[in-house]
């Protein structure tokens, strides 16, 4: 399948660019993050602690174990710090 | 119930006036202002958003609030992009006909904007650019809720 | 600190946005307005109150809420005399480093100004006058603090 | 000694007016609400249940039991209701 994933924050800075059309056919969102994190070394260091990170699937914040069947955008971002 | 995601600047007190305006329903309005503070050399400060998720996840927590408290009305305005020291970041305002529930709205409101929607601060200080890290404690304010 | 007894209108709009003006050394900003509700054919509010004891009453509450809380401004103002429906009855707002802080204040103000600041309210409704009675929870609300 | 009581809302209606010069020898404020309560009617249903009620000497919140040496303004009121 093809997803858009997006990045926010300093996971953006960290990758080099807030936004890639990836083809995949990772089941969950750790199996698309294995795959991310052999990109570049910058993804790699994206996703060196995903304790620190929060993904989001078609705008609505979920977990890693997720499953990506059906999803179009996969955003991943550092914990948020609004108001 | 109304959302405002924005670059440009808002005015607090007319939109504080505006919001208390006319009411006969509501005894009592709450409202919040988040204003950039001059922390340790601070100049600026850059707020990233995510476009589409930023409004829709606000519309989530302003119903969740509705849901809970009996309230006659509720305004959220939050900026993206670069402010400066002192300038008003985004406020938060809840109409009621009791004060316990304007409150507990607002507080709520921001206590949700603050981990669950999402922007992202960056300070531009006397040593360059920082990411502002997520608080302990700001995590726990909503196991209140 | 500033502390306002009045028979006058005040513009709620323009007082948040003056208290909310300038400030480098707050993030947070928290304000309240009290207004007039149409209640079961309330036509209007009569506010008597205690000349000398309200200003001195409402100023020891304020003084309190700095010493209690970590605050850089802090205001109240209170109409007296005749209020019509939808107009605003008084307001707090509170000024701190830390949302928390803001939020506890005005809450802490509004509680003790509701019983312990010598205002009388009657209402000017469809049976004549009526004067309001003191309600169980709001002495209530006094032991949280 | 010489007082000045002060009466308001509710209060002030059944006594018929707002504040009076009162020459007492009353040693606490349940001493002069008695000797008051003895001037008229109002008076009386004024003060016929002083659980409802409150006082302040010299503009401080006080309890009925509290003496009244020294003191130059007494005030007689309902509960408050600002806010």
């Amino acid at each position: 399948m093809s997803l858009d994933v997006l990045y926010f924050a300093w996971l953006r800075e960290r990758v080099g660019h807030g936004r890639e059309r990836v083809e995949t056919s990772a089941a969950t969102v750790r199996d698309l993050v294995a795959e991310l994190s052999a990109r570049s070394d910058g993804h790699a260091a994206a996703f060196s602690d995903l304790a620190g990170l929060r993904v989001a699937l078609d705008q609505d914040l979920a977990e890693f174990d997720a499953p990506l069947a059906g999803v179009r955008e996969v955003a991943f971002f550092p914990p948020m710090t609004g108001g | 119930m109304e959302v405002r995601v924005q670059p440009d600047p808002f005015d607090f007190g007319a939109e504080c006036g505006a919001f208390a305006a006319g009411r006969s329903d509501a005894g009592a309005v709450v409202t919040f202002a988040g204003l950039v503070r001059a922390d340790g050399g601070l100049s600026a400060l850059e707020i990233e958003h995510y476009p589409g998720m930023t409004e829709r996840a606000i519309t989530a927590i302003a119903q969740e609030a509705t849901r809970r408290w009996d309230l006659r009305g509720c305004l959220v305005i939050h900026r993206h992009g670069r402010l400066a020291v002192g300038e008003a970041i985004m406020m938060v305002a809840t109409a009621a006909p009791h004060r316990a529930d304007a409150f507990a709205a607002a507080e709520f409101l921001m206590d949700y904007l603050k981990s669950r929607a999402p922007f992202w601060k960056k300070e531009i200080g006397a040593d360059g650019p920082r990411w502002v890290a997520a608080r302990a404690e700001d995590e726990a304010a909503l196991t209140r809720w």
